[in-house]
């Protein structure tokens, strides 16, 4: 399946895949300014860029074949579509115990900051059914979404 | 610590209504000109710090930014202009040589504008390049007088040549003052088009050995990463006398940019200063350049084409014709608006010469002593479209090298702070934190877009001229009318006025 | 070995063949009658010997990269031009700017050299070039050195006359100087200072001595007698501070 | 094939899933003495404390018998095993024949024999009609005692404190939660919970359930005194449910014994999750491992080895993710060692009530205590899990922004792109 | 095309000079030897000689070299030399046909005694001559005059030097200074005036180096009355010489002071009497110094001298063997007529090396 994977040599550290990730997943998808602005509480991003500069690179959902989060999860919201392989959180069913966090060897769950108790990640932007808006947005390349192999 | 006199250049103004303070401006001004506030939960700017370079201005998500001038005006004086009162404010504090990066800015005539095209137009067809075959392909290197023919076969082989796709080559740009991201964008373009792409005097680094087809390694007086292997490892070899930035001055790497892979490259150790000293310690005069030149082909065994860049200085025709008669195969002349990753600002924008003017004393002198064919001309120093291409080779130029505009085409602002090391778009640094926001995949593909830009343009303009092939260019003056240039500039140009 | 005749030889003919002789597999070549002709030996690899008679051009060991070269006779201009590795032994005297920007492998040179030798000489991790010198050396010696060993031993020089030119070392920003005798104050760079020698110092010099002996004679004892100046970069950073951004 | 089930819980539905990722046709039945669809036995609490609803529940969706071809037989219980036979026997006499059968009935709360432990008014907590028994008995200021301080009992503490009750915790240990935290962290967790009125009775226990009208009225304390409440809630431990295996000759230590492959000693029968004795490749031992996410991982692979596949379940080890309140904690492994061979590096801010452990034993992390700073901590699980030597980043451990990023590149990079690298040699 | 004197045209060179100090006279073979050894230090564009003592039958002669590129200005020239001089002997110089040598103007010489009355008020014969020469030069257009001095004479043009040497015969003269020039000039002369030595009476140099102070020197001896027509280095050296030597009496090692002037530094270190002199030096004659790489063999019926530019920025060798001093670029060049001199050595910048006549110097 199509993964984003992050080019570390690349990343400028800009985080702007933050940005742009948490205004696709806020009330506001299609307006930065009100996403930042109007909503009350920030927009959580669901990528997350490491930094220890020289060094960063974004991480988010590796979305595993063998999907930790999707076992662990108590309360069956955390799921592997079968089809697209796409692990999604069903927020409505989440009931924030975070054993998902506990389980993802990428720390790639988030706690979502808007309020409701519930763990936010990366959903390949699924429903917008194109590029991830941390791969569009990303201004040097450092971000693919490939199932390709890759050379080093 | 007594009170600078020095004003901020830039203003940076924040439209607050838009900003979301996601700090991406912050994170990306390695000049620390964004400033999170913590206390007050939002980010805030310096404006003495900003050298505009756009970077924040590019990649604000919300476009919040804008930087302008620094409104401070002095008192109005003709003579007293800000710049000449900075620059006196600064020395008094440092008592430092002005320091600046990049190409002369000044206010000097530029020739290409002087100089307009012709087109067919009834008594000779246009043509049109996207149907029929339109070739720019280009040899550099000395021809022979003439051939001898055998039995259908070439009796001697012609001297090693550089073949381009292009007339156009990306110039000496040195690992030290460029990042290793920008070096390897230009070798990739210049692998993808065809064309060439130059060292500079800072080495080969081991990445960049594949690229050796496409490779002309430079030999500078620091002599820096220069062996055996370097020497056998490109198309070309190129000595650097001088460039147009900065002519007699020599260069000086600080041991800062000399980390552990430049020093790698240039063979000295890491954190050491690297200094090009103003000449070749082996060149003092002409005969020596011969010296220098044949020690190289030799060590190549007359496999290379040697060249031999110089600055756009007054008496350039009899140095040329010199240099050709010592044996280069190619002369690059770099004019006094090349750039360059550090110069004393005083001799930038002071000492040298328009490579228009240069470009066409020289053709004319080696064509009067007949020594034309010798040797192949490439100039630089600003060339900033394919029009200026196309009338340096009317004015007599092989080929053309581009070093600002290769740059520019990889995201450079023209900030004239190469010197800083501080880059923002990982150009001129070798700070791993800035390098890494050059994505040489990225740039290679800009770098080579421009070059196929460029490509297309000169075949729309030789095709207008119903011309289909670059030699018929080469030296045709006669494509070329000068316009608002006095009689010495035209005769000096050897073109006709417009209207003539 | 091979033996070649170098009279009337055109330069470049007489490289060929000395390339010739190496690539045939002949490890020692000894050329005789070198007069003059350039290039000898310029970016030849290699561990073999190459044994000149006579006084050759410039640019001699030119890039070299290997190669044993002993000239019986005098050297001339820019000998061991950004030479890379190998050996030269000059039975003799050599003349201005040997060793400009020198990278690695090790000169020794009977008698005196002139000016500019040993210019922006360099070094990198273990290729650290050495001059040995028997005698003088011209103005500006060492000047930019950046990494090395540069020596002079001064032997055979009356009491006053001066064992080495002024700006000695300007620019000197890596590297050491060894110097039999003292300098002058005002003949030093002001980039360079004097500092005592420590015990590995005097161990590199045994060595430099012991192998200038052995090529050309004389008693290391005598030699080593004589305290030697010990010069060094009075700064890595000798332009620091010479700029000021605009 | 047939499969047949004794369990509904993530066990028995990882076993399903195992099942149907290589068979999906053979026939499954599935027993379980609750009526329910798959529910989810942690909720309960949060269904107590009124975070979920009803609805929410279910660990699957409705449909998932039926799109996964499963016979589900609720509320069926299954009263003995004949494994000559390979059949069971239900409550009702039916007889099941099965081809592969897999033991998932987890556990079962753990009571002490003490007096009055029948009185009305007393619960165990454990499945979700245990809650909602107690639930109907709740009202302000109904005063409650939990016996145990331990996952269980602390989050039904934490419920019944949100429906109002006044609690009291009596615990045996010296600390709460004392198989998943050191005295430090319990230190700062009893502290929270004091602050939301929970008092705290600890290396006690109840001697005696006092009781009127056949009605819970009180506790009497081991030390003598006697504590006046309305509820009681026990919530000691849970054991493994082996009913069914024993009087078989399937093999029992405190669960049922399994292999690497989640098979009993008898060909054909596997063991999952709360009922099942595994591998803690930590403590190096068998052990039972009484958490959800080894539940299902152990069914999830017994259900693929029933079908014949060789699915190495390698033994996991227990972890942990709870919170109370705004106070919450991952933990996994050893946490409190006992032992030269083991490192602990800490970083407390008692402030900010926060506290880090890590545990290290060969430069491996064999355990963890992230209180009150989660984010990312399956990291260190990852790392665990691994078995990596951490030894060359191990100083990062500890730190806010420990990461991939304090991973060396050549491991980080493997990982992160897993799947799609492609080496290049030089 | 512009030529020399219309435009600048720098260039490099070998130099190679021999002499004997005892004056005896030896063919010019040794010194074409000497300068086709140093081949590649020159492109084939300029060659040259200076010889003295070449003319034992007219000592007291100004012997005039002359190009003449057409009839017309042989005329014109004539005129001019039969107006004011006494012409001993003409004729062309000899040549023979060497097939690198094109283009060769018309070679002539004369032996000539200035007429008393074509002396100005207060003019010596030596400014008579050089008044002759400046107009010759400047004014009369296909002429040149390649050298004037007594008993010397040069012998230059396009052409490899050692072609040069043939084509003019040099073997079968005899003289006991020989200069010789093989130069890189940066473009095509195409005129045999161009070439070095430059003289003027009996100065002769060769030179090997660019000036960079050029300009500042020239605009200084044009206030002296010197035409610098030639736009070289080579002519502002000769005109330096002769104006402090020959015009102001300047000891030859105060001259040499003068054009490679010791830095400020050294001469702080001075004793206070040097000093004194020194500082005066630089500061009456600092447009004199040549800045720039150099290096120069001056010739003269008195003898040599050899210099460096004070920061030694061009080769220099000297070697000495009994009566003989050899001075060249490069060491090869003197072994090749000298294998094995009692004395080499490299003279350090701004120190001449000088030889002078053991009898009849007075040149100091």
């Amino acid at each position: 399946m199509k993964r984003v994977y992050a080019r570390e040599e690349f990343c400028a550290g800009c985080k702007l895949c933050e940005v742009h990730c948490a205004v696709a997943h806020s009330e506001y998808p299609n307006d930065i300014i009100k996403a930042f602005l109007k909503q009350k509480v920030k927009p959580t991003p669901r990528v997350l860029v490491e930094e220890n500069q020289p060094v960063s690179f974004a991480l988010q959902c590796r979305h595993c074949d063998d999907a930790p989060c999707t076992k662990a999860c108590i309360s069956g919201a955390m799921q592997k579509d079968s089809l697209t392989g796409v692990v999604t959180n069903d927020e409505s069913r989440c009931v924030g115990c975070w054993t998902c966090i506990l389980v993802c060897p990428f720390g790639a769950v988030q706690r979502d900051a808007g309020g409701h108790k519930v763990a936010s990640k990366c959903d390949l932007c699924s429903s917008n059914g194109g590029l991830p808006v941390c791969v569009q947005n990303c201004p040097n390349g450092a971000l693919v979404f490939t199932d390709e192999l890759w050379r080093r | 610590m007594t009170l600078s006199l020095s004003t901020p250049d830039f203003l940076i103004e924040r439209n607050r209504d838009r900003c979301i303070n996601c700090q991406v401006c912050v994170r990306q001004c390695a000049n620390e000109a964004h400033i999170w506030d913590e206390e007050e939960q939002r980010v805030k700017s310096d404006d003495a710090l900003c050298v505009d370079c756009q970077r924040c201005v590019t990649l604000c998500p919300t476009h919040a930014l804008t930087i302008r001038k620094y409104p401070l005006e002095f008192r109005e004086n003709a003579n007293w202009s800000a710049n000449a009162i900075k620059a006196i404010y600064k020395q008094a504090e440092s008592g430092g040589i002005l320091l600046t990066g990049m190409g002369n800015d000044q206010p000097y005539p530029i020739f290409w504008d002087h100089l307009l095209l012709n087109a067919s137009q009834v008594t000779n067809p246009s043509i049109d390049p996207l149907r029929e075959p339109m070739e720019l392909k280009t040899f550099l290197g000395r021809k022979p007088e003439k051939l001898m023919v055998q039995d259908g076969k070439l009796v001697e082989e012609m001297p090693p040549q550089l073949e381009l796709e292009v007339p156009i080559m990306f110039s000496a740009m040195s690992y030290g003052s460029i990042s290793l991201n920008a070096i390897k964008s230009l070798a990739a373009a210049a692998e993808k088009t065809g064309i060439m792409y130059n060292t500079g005097e800072g080495g080969l680094h081991k990445d960049l050995y594949k690229y050796g087809k496409n490779t002309i390694v430079q030999v500078a007086s620091g002599r820096f990463g220069v062996h055996p292997q370097y020497l056998e490892a490109g198309a070309a070899i190129e000595i650097k006398i001088g460039q147009g930035a900065k002519p007699g001055i020599g260069g000086h790497l600080p041991g800062e940019k000399v980390g552990l892979e430049v020093s790698q490259t240039r063979m000295i150790p890491e954190g050491t200063d690297a200094i090009s000293p103003a000449p070749h310690h082996d060149i003092y005069s002409i005969e020596d350049l011969r010296q220098l030149i044949y020690s190289l082909k030799e060590a190549t065994q007359y496999r290379k084409p040697v060249g031999v860049k110089i600055a756009a200085v007054h008496n350039i025709a009899a140095i040329a014709s010199g240099i050709a008669r010592a044996g280069a195969d190619i002369i690059a002349i770099d004019g006094f608006r090349g750039g360059t990753g550090a110069a004393p600002l005083r001799t930038r924008d002071n000492v040298g010469l328009p490579i228009e003017l240069a470009l066409a004393a020289v053709d004319s002198r080696l064509r009067e002593e007949g020594i034309r064919n010798q040797v192949s001309l490439v100039i630089g120093g600003s060339i900033r479209n394919s029009a200026d291409i196309v009338k340096a080779i009317a004015l007599g130029a092989d080929a053309v090298y581009i070093g600002t505009a290769a740059l520019i085409s990889l995201g450079c602002h023209l900030c004239q702070k190469c010197n800083t090391g501080k880059c923002n778009w990982g150009i001129a640094t070798q700070n791993p934190l800035l390098v890494k926001r050059l994505n040489p995949e990225i740039g290679a593909e800009r770098a080579a877009n421009l070059i196929s830009a460029w490509e297309h343009e000169i075949k729309e303009l030789l095709g207008g001229m119903g011309i289909n092939a670059i030699e018929s260019l080469r030296g045709n003056r006669l494509m070329l009318r000068g316009i608002g240039l006095s009689d010495r500039e035209l005769s000096i140009l050897g073109v006709m006025s417009a209207g003539e | 070995m091979s033996v070649l005749n170098a009279k009337g030889v055109y330069y470049r003919e007489l490289n060929r063949q000395i390339r010739a002789q190496f690539a045939s597999g002949v490890e020692e070549v000894r050329v005789q009658n070198v007069n003059g002709q350039r290039y000898i030996g310029d970016g030849i690899s290699g561990s073999q010997r190459l044994i000149l008679e006579g006084t050759p051009g410039n640019d001699l060991a030119a890039y070299m990269d290997g190669l044993e070269l002993i000239v019986e006779g005098n050297a001339q201009d820019a000998m061991a031009n950004t030479m890379n590795k190998g050996r030269i032994i000059v039975h003799g005297h050599a003349g201005d700017t040997v060793g400009y920007a020198m990278r690695g492998g090790e000169i020794y040179i009977r008698d005196s050299v002139g000016y500019r030798v040993g210019i922006h000489m360099k070094e990198y991790l273990d290729r650290v070039p050495a001059i040995v010198i028997g005698g003088t050396g011209g103005e500006f010696f060492g000047e930019y050195m950046a990494g090395g060993v540069l020596m002079l031993l001064g032997l055979g020089l009356a009491d006053a006359a001066p064992i080495v030119g002024s700006y000695c070392g300007t620019g000197m920003h890596g590297g050491v100087m060894y110097i039999r005798g003292e300098v002058e104050e005002y003949k030093l760079g002001k980039e360079v200072k004097s500092v005592s020698l420590t015990a590995e110092d005097e161990e590199k010099i045994q060595h430099y001595v012991s192998e200038y002996v052995r090529y050309f004679g004389g008693d290391a004892a005598q030699i080593l007698a004589r305290p030697f100046n010990k010069l060094i970069p009075a700064n890595k950073r000798p332009y620091g501070d010479l700029y000021c951004a605009w | 094939m047939d499969y047949v089930i004794v369990g509904n819980s993530a066990a028995g539905i990882g076993a399903v899933e195992g099942i149907r990722s290589s068979d999906k046709t053979g026939k499954i039945t599935l027993f379980s003495d609750e009526p329910y669809h798959t529910y989810s036995r942690p909720l309960i609490s949060y269904y107590l404390y009124g975070k979920v609803a009803e609805d929410k529940m279910y660990y699957r969706p409705p449909d998932f018998y039926e799109r996964q071809g499963v016979t589900a037989r609720l509320g069926t219980r299954v009263n003995s095993l004949s494994t000559a036979a390979k059949e069971l026997v239900l409550e009702s006499g039916e007889k099941v024949r099965f081809e592969r059968l897999l033991l998932a009935a987890g556990g079962k709360p753990i009571v002490p024999p003490m007096p009055g432990r029948d009185l009305e008014g007393v619960f165990t907590f454990l499945k979700w009609d245990d809650v909602k028994a107690l639930e109907k008995t709740l009202y302000p200021g109904v005063r409650t005692v939990v016996i145990g301080a331990g996952l269980i009992g602390l989050k039904a503490t934490e419920a019944l404190c949100h429906r109002g009750a006044e609690v009291s915790v009596v615990e045996l240990a010296n600390r709460v939660l004392s198989a998943i935290l050191d005295e430090v962290a319990a230190g700062l967790v009893q502290e929270s919970l004091a602050e939301h009125g929970v008092r705290f009775y600890l290396e006690n226990t109840v001697a005696e359930i006092l009781g009127e009208d056949g009605r819970v009225k009180g506790v009497r304390l081991q030390d003598g005194r006697e504590l006046p409440c309305d509820r009681l809630v026990i919530a000691i431990g849970v054991s493994p449910n082996t009913s069914l295996a024993q009087g078989t000759e399937i093999e029992i230590n405190r669960g049922i014994v399994v292999d690497e492959f989640l098979a009993t000693n008898v060909a054909g029968i596997f063991a999952a999750g709360d009922v099942a004795e595994g591998y803690d490749f930590l403590y190096r031992q068998r052990r039972v491992l009484p958490i959800l996410p080894n539940a299902y991982k152990q069914g999830f692979s017994a259900g693929v080895n029933m079908t014949g596949g060789r699915e190495s379940y390698r033994g996991g080890f227990a972890m942990n993710s709870i919170g109370f309140f705004d106070l919450p904690m991952i933990t996994a492994g050893i946490v409190k060692p006992e032992g030269s061979e083991f490192r602990e590096l800490i970083h407390a801010d008692a402030a900010k009530r926060v506290y880090k452990k890590v545990v290290l034993r060969e430069g491996k992390v064999v355990g963890f205590i992230a209180l009150n700073a989660i984010d990312r901590a399956g990291i260190l699980t990852g790392l665990m899990e691994k078995e990596i030597d951490v030894a060359p980043f191990q100083e990062h451990l500890l730190k806010e922004n420990f990461g991939y990023l304090h991973f060396p590149k050549e491991y980080r990079q493997e990982e992160l792109w897993k799947g799609v690298l492609k080496h290049e040699r030089a | 095309m512009l030529r020399e004197g219309q435009v600048r045209i720098p260039s490099g060179c070998a130099i190679s000079g021999i002499m004997n100090k005892r004056g005896e006279v030896f063919s010019g073979q040794d010194i074409i030897k000497s300068i086709a050894l140093m081949h590649d230090r020159s492109n084939g564009l300029g060659g040259g000689f200076a010889a003295y003592g070449i003319y034992p039958d007219f000592p007291e002669h100004y012997a005039f070299h002359l190009y003449y590129e057409e009839q017309a200005a042989k005329e014109k020239t004539e005129q001019r030399l039969n107006s004011l001089f006494h012409v001993a002997e003409s004729g062309k110089i000899p040549t023979r046909r060497v097939g690198s040598i094109h283009q060769a103007p018309l070679a002539w010489r004369y032996f000539v005694r200035p007429k008393p009355e074509s002396l100005l008020e207060d003019e010596s014969e030596d400014e008579l001559v050089v008044r002759t020469v400046m107009h010759i030069n400047s004014q009369i257009k296909g002429a040149f005059v390649v050298s004037s001095g007594k008993n010397m004479g040069a012998f230059k043009g396009v052409g490899f030097p050692e072609d040069m040497g043939e084509y003019f015969r040099l073997e079968e003269y005899k003289g006991n200074i020989w200069l010789a020039h093989g130069r890189f000039p940066t473009n095509t002369p195409g005129w045999w005036g161009g070439a070095h030595p430059f003289t003027l009476l009996d100065w002769s140099i060769v030179h090997n180096g660019e000036i960079s102070s050029y300009g500042a020197n020239k605009r200084y001896l044009e206030m002296f009355g010197y035409r610098l027509t030639m736009q070289t280095d080579t002519e502002a050296i000769t005109y330096a010489f002769d104006l402090l030597v020959r015009k102001h009496n300047v000891p030859l090692d105060i001259a040499i002071a003068t054009l490679a002037a010791p830095f400020w530094r050294d001469i702080e270190r001075m004793d206070p009497e040097r000093q004194k002199l020194f500082k005066t030096v630089r500061a009456v004659y600092g447009s004199l110094l040549l800045n720039g790489p150099f290096s120069i063999i001056l010739g003269s019926n008195q003898g040599i001298v050899a210099l460096n530019d004070r920061l030694k920025l061009r080769s220099l060798v000297a070697a000495s063997q009994g009566d003989f001093l050899y001075v060249a670029s490069e060491e090869s060049a003197i072994r090749e007529i000298c294998p094995s001199p009692e004395r080499v050595w490299a003279p350090r910048g701004g120190e001449p090396v000088i030889g002078l006549f053991e009898e009849g110097g007075n040149l100091v």
